[in-house]
């Protein structure tokens, strides 16, 4: 029997594969497919202080093996969240983690704050890195000072797991991942989106409402994993490995290059079974090749 | 909330209608869960180097006793056109079923079915399950040619079918708005409408001015299909809507048309 | 008839579709294939002042829509290029540009200097974006101090058309841009290859011999267009724009975008014909759409 | 440099020659170029997600008298695999001819040819093609097991066929290299081999300490395989040199093993 347990700083995850914020919903949209409980843990979609319509339609475009989006942080607001969603989903076995957003850092700790109170949610992971919208997000995760500042405010009101995800779209990703690490966080999660583009040729208009949107799937996953190669190597935190993932290899690879667990995103919108599958495949793996403990799988390349 | 599934269905039938419709009939190995008129799945595409996300399609035809569902395809871009290439014997991987349905007529109810484009499907589904008296429903199938045009003769027993082409070569020339129907709308209580935006949108004004029911069903892109994604929203009274789990059908009242 | 003629400063090309550098080799290559007069141009592949063996095998790795690579610019140094290789491929009737590289700037003044002399090059692209060598290359283009400083020394020795290729690897692409604008170039070509990275999941071993490596293809191309849109609006130098064109749509795009040409690089590897193929989509395209010059193209997307 | 070309070709046969090994026959519409054993095409795999780049494959038969070329290809990974399914009347898009053959022996040559895994097809070729009298040529296929060989009788006009598989289930028990065949290894004066690289290393390694003439050919991972981006090189006396232009055969002298 292969243990496939793994830990980000106080939080255990029964096996090491999580869903990516923004791609499955509030959780209760799995349920329609399967008990969610089985999953490492789940990403609940981005939420800010107040309610955010989101940007106008059309808000993806497909691109070669992957996607852009432009969502926007579309939600109703963290009270909204706390009052109406969290009662139903509160009691899903699996660690359910709220994915914190604000355009300042007075909104970053408002929305911790609430979130701290609510005894089912073990960790959040801080968003600094949301390239679809025009104040906060990505913003801050671009430059060390900004990513340190709203660090350390949400660090001084948050005593659980703290996970800050990164942006991929800076020159040395390792810089930020010190500068989070340095100011409290206990983990970080890797990558966010591209910033990219698509053009519709014969209309000669850009295909999202926005102009730009973030690009994710299998096509970002070499940048995304040497990112996380990097930022594993630069480190003593747990890294949260992300990009691209569609099936166990995938996520092995992650693990291989420093990730502890890995978040699946994109994926789920081809199927939402393959965070399932790619559970199934770790452990056929670990089986397969005699290792005992997915844990011993962080970080293990050859080199 | 409701159960959905991710499927292999088997193709047993890939006809083409006209030159660029094709029906295709799918068999599950299980049986079927309830799925009305409205509802969509959502199709992978394989075997194509540039589709990466699934595409969605109308359910057009359910029959429980054989597991069988059907979907008519318009070939518009890649996807589609790889999904008409498929052949029998062949699987195609299916999530459904997604989606709400459009709300059933009253037996008292004088229904107008209107239906271009890719949403002939869904309009010819609601035709069959309407409930009523083949006089209590009109059935306007718009599109710009006699040859764009498929064979919906045996729907016939459930309405009375009207044609309208741009080209004037099959029933009425000029857009299904234009259709001499229009000009009693107030004899129906009800309008049902699924195809291109600015039909939509026409159907929608005039039944919008006349105050009566009308139910539209709207094809924004979408990437997942099941609500998680939050791309395929229109906005509403109630502010931004997923229409794959809001909708894809909606009361023009709740649109901000 | 449309005009399908360009200009990049002083230079013109016939049409606006090029081949991008270390894809198309010394142009030879492609001769056996069809006559590259019709190409708008041809980038050579990167040229270093001495000799360069490249990194060792494993170099490259299929990805998802694209291919990593790690050839390190393996090539023959400048002066073997000038007695051996540009007495052959001087008289093709087509632009041929030399990718002028180095691990410090004395030796990018050296090569340039020397390609200064010859008569048939009329144009160089300062290769400061290369991922795969260790010293030198894209740690010029990531920081603007460096950027600014080899495009000025280049700049000093060089009187004919000036391109500097960036590093799509930074947080703010349109700072270098305007950087190395500043310092006189006179055009700027993007993208050059993302870092990225690919590991063998069953043998637990990286897929390249130097782990990182270079990625191209169309998976990248959202991210390009991007950058490409972004240059554009904020530097006034011609733009080239690349990364994942793999047929005339692409290449009309990333004109919307803003380039005034572009570079096909990878597409090359899949079949050399299609920058030929292009050129045809182009025509085909301004034809259909009533435009009469290639040149209205560049930047013409309605916002 | 010489002219190559791309081209679509037709399949006309596809078949399967062992449960991993397939025979693809493929019809050009044009008088075929000469193309020499060694020689290889690179080959576009259609409707496949995860293939972006073309996969090279080594020519085991020309008919220039009806405009055939066929390859053998042998099931490795997932370009390789959806090759074989690949139908006859469907069309491959190949690019070709690419790389340098084997040097033909003299008339006086007594020669060993020695294959194994894909390495199969090439000395097959080169079999045919030697000019010398069936008694002047040997052969040695290597495989696994009696399963993994493919047939090969038509050849044993061309030279004597021997065999090894690693379980013994067909000829000599072991690798190539175990064959008695290489206790006279210097009746040779010419050894050709195209194999795994284990396999030709161990070739190589006898011939040079025995002093024979040995060319092998080389599988190196390609990009382009026409020259342009470096990276299927080997390290050889004269640096680096791409193996789909200098190469795929070298003779082990030029190489630094
Ligand atoms: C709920 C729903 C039900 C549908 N039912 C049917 C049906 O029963 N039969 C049917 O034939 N089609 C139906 N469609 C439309 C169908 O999904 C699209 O035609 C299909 O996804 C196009 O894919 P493609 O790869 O062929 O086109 P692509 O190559 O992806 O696109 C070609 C062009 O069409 C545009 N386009 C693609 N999809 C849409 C869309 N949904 N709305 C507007 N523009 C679009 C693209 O932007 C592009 O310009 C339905 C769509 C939805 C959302
Ligand atoms: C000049 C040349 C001639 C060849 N001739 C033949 C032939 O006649 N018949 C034949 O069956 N095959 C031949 N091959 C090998 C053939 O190209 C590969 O088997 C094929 O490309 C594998 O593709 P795939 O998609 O099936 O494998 P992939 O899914 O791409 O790879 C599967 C695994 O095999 C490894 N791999 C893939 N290609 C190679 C390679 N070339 N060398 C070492 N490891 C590799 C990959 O790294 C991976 O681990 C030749 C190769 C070359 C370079
Ligand atoms: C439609 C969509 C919405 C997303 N929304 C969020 C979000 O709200 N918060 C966040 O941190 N990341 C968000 N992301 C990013 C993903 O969580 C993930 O970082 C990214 O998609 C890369 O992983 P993938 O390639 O597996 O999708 C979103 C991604 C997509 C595609
Ligand atoms: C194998 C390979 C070798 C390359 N060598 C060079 C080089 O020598 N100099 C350079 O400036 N860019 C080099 N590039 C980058 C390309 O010129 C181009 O910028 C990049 O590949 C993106 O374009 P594409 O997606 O069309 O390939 C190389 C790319 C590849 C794939
Ligand atoms: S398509 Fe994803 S939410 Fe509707
Ligand atoms: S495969 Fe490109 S140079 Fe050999």
């Amino acid at each position: 029997m292969v243990d496939l347990n793994v830990k980000i700083h106080d939080l255990d995850l029964k096996n090491p594969v999580m869903t990516a914020s923004g791609t499955s919903g509030f959780a209760e949209e799995l349920t329609d497919f399967y008990d969610v409980g089985q999953l490492g843990g789940l990403l609940l979609k981005g939420t800010t202080l107040k309610n955010r319509d989101g940007n106008a339609y059309p808000r993806m475009a497909e691109t070669a093996s992957g996607m852009l989006n432009a969502v926007g942080l579309q939600n109703k607001g963290v009270d909204y969240f706390i009052e109406n969603i969290y009662p139903r989903i509160k009691d899903y076995n699996t660690p359910l983690i709220v994915n914190v957003n604000g355009s300042t850092v007075e909104e970053y700790i408002a929305v911790t704050e609430k979130v701290n109170e609510l005894d089912k949610i073990p960790a959040i992971e801080l968003n600094i890195s949301c390239p679809n919208v025009k104040e906060g997000g990505m913003s801050f995760g671009i430059s060390c000072p900004s990513a340190e500042a709203v660090t350390r405010e949400v660090r001084r009101v948050y005593d659980k797991t703290l996970i800050v995800k990164l942006s991929p779209n800076v020159t040395d990703i390792t810089e930020i991942a010190k500068a989070v690490e340095g100011q409290g966080a206990d983990s970080v999660s890797l990558v966010n989106t591209f910033l990219g583009m698509s053009i519709d040729s014969e209309k000669r208009i850009p295909l999202l409402s926005t102009v730009t949107g973030g690009l994710s799937g299998p096509a970002i996953k070499p940048i995304a994993l040497r990112m996380v190669w990097q930022v594993y190597n630069a480190v003593k935190i747990p890294v949260i490995g992300m990009g691209g993932i569609m099936n166990a290899a995938d996520a092995i690879e992650f693990m291989l290059a420093g990730a502890t667990a890995v978040q699946v995103g994109t994926a789920i919108f081809k199927n939402p079974f393959i965070p399932l599958q790619i559970i199934e495949g770790i452990k056929e793996y670990l089986e397969r090749h005699k290792i005992q403990s997915a844990s011993e799988l962080t970080g293990c390349l050859q080199m | 909330m409701s159960r959905k599934f991710v499927e292999e269905f088997k193709v047993v039938k890939n006809i083409a209608l006209n030159s660029s419709n094709f029906l295709i009939k799918l068999l599950s190995k299980k049986a079927l869960p309830q799925i009305a008129p409205g509802q969509f799945v959502n199709v992978e595409v394989e075997n194509s180097k540039e589709i990466f996300l699934r595409r969605p399609f109308s359910v057009f035809e359910v029959d429980y006793t054989q597991n069988t569902m059907s979907l008519i395809v318009k070939i518009l871009g890649r996807g589609s056109k790889k999904l008409t290439e498929i052949e029998e014997g062949d699987t195609i991987n299916i999530v459904y079923p997604l989606g709400k349905s459009f709300s059933y007529p009253e037996k008292e109810d004088k229904v107008l079915l209107i239906g271009g484009g890719s949403g002939v499907a869904p309009m010819l589904f609601l035709a069959k399950e309407t409930g009523l008296v083949k006089e209590n429903v009109d059935i306007i199938l718009g599109a710009r040619s006699k040859e764009e045009h498929i064979d919906v003769s045996d729907y016939a027993k459930y309405g009375n079918l009207h044609y309208t082409t741009e080209d004037g070569s099959l029933g009425e020339k000029g857009f299904v708005t234009h259709h001499s129907i229009f000009e009693q709308i107030n004899n129906y209580s009800k309008i049902y409408a699924c195809g291109p935006d600015a039909m939509m949108k026409a159907v929608a004004k005039i039944a919008q001015t006349e105050g009566i029911f009308c139910e539209v069903s709207l094809e924004n892109l979408m990437a997942c299909g099941f609500g998680v994604c939050l791309c395929c929203i229109e906005p509403t009274q109630k502010g931004n809507l997923c229409i794959c789990t809001e909708g894809p059908v909606f009361n023009i009242k709740e649109l901000k048309w």
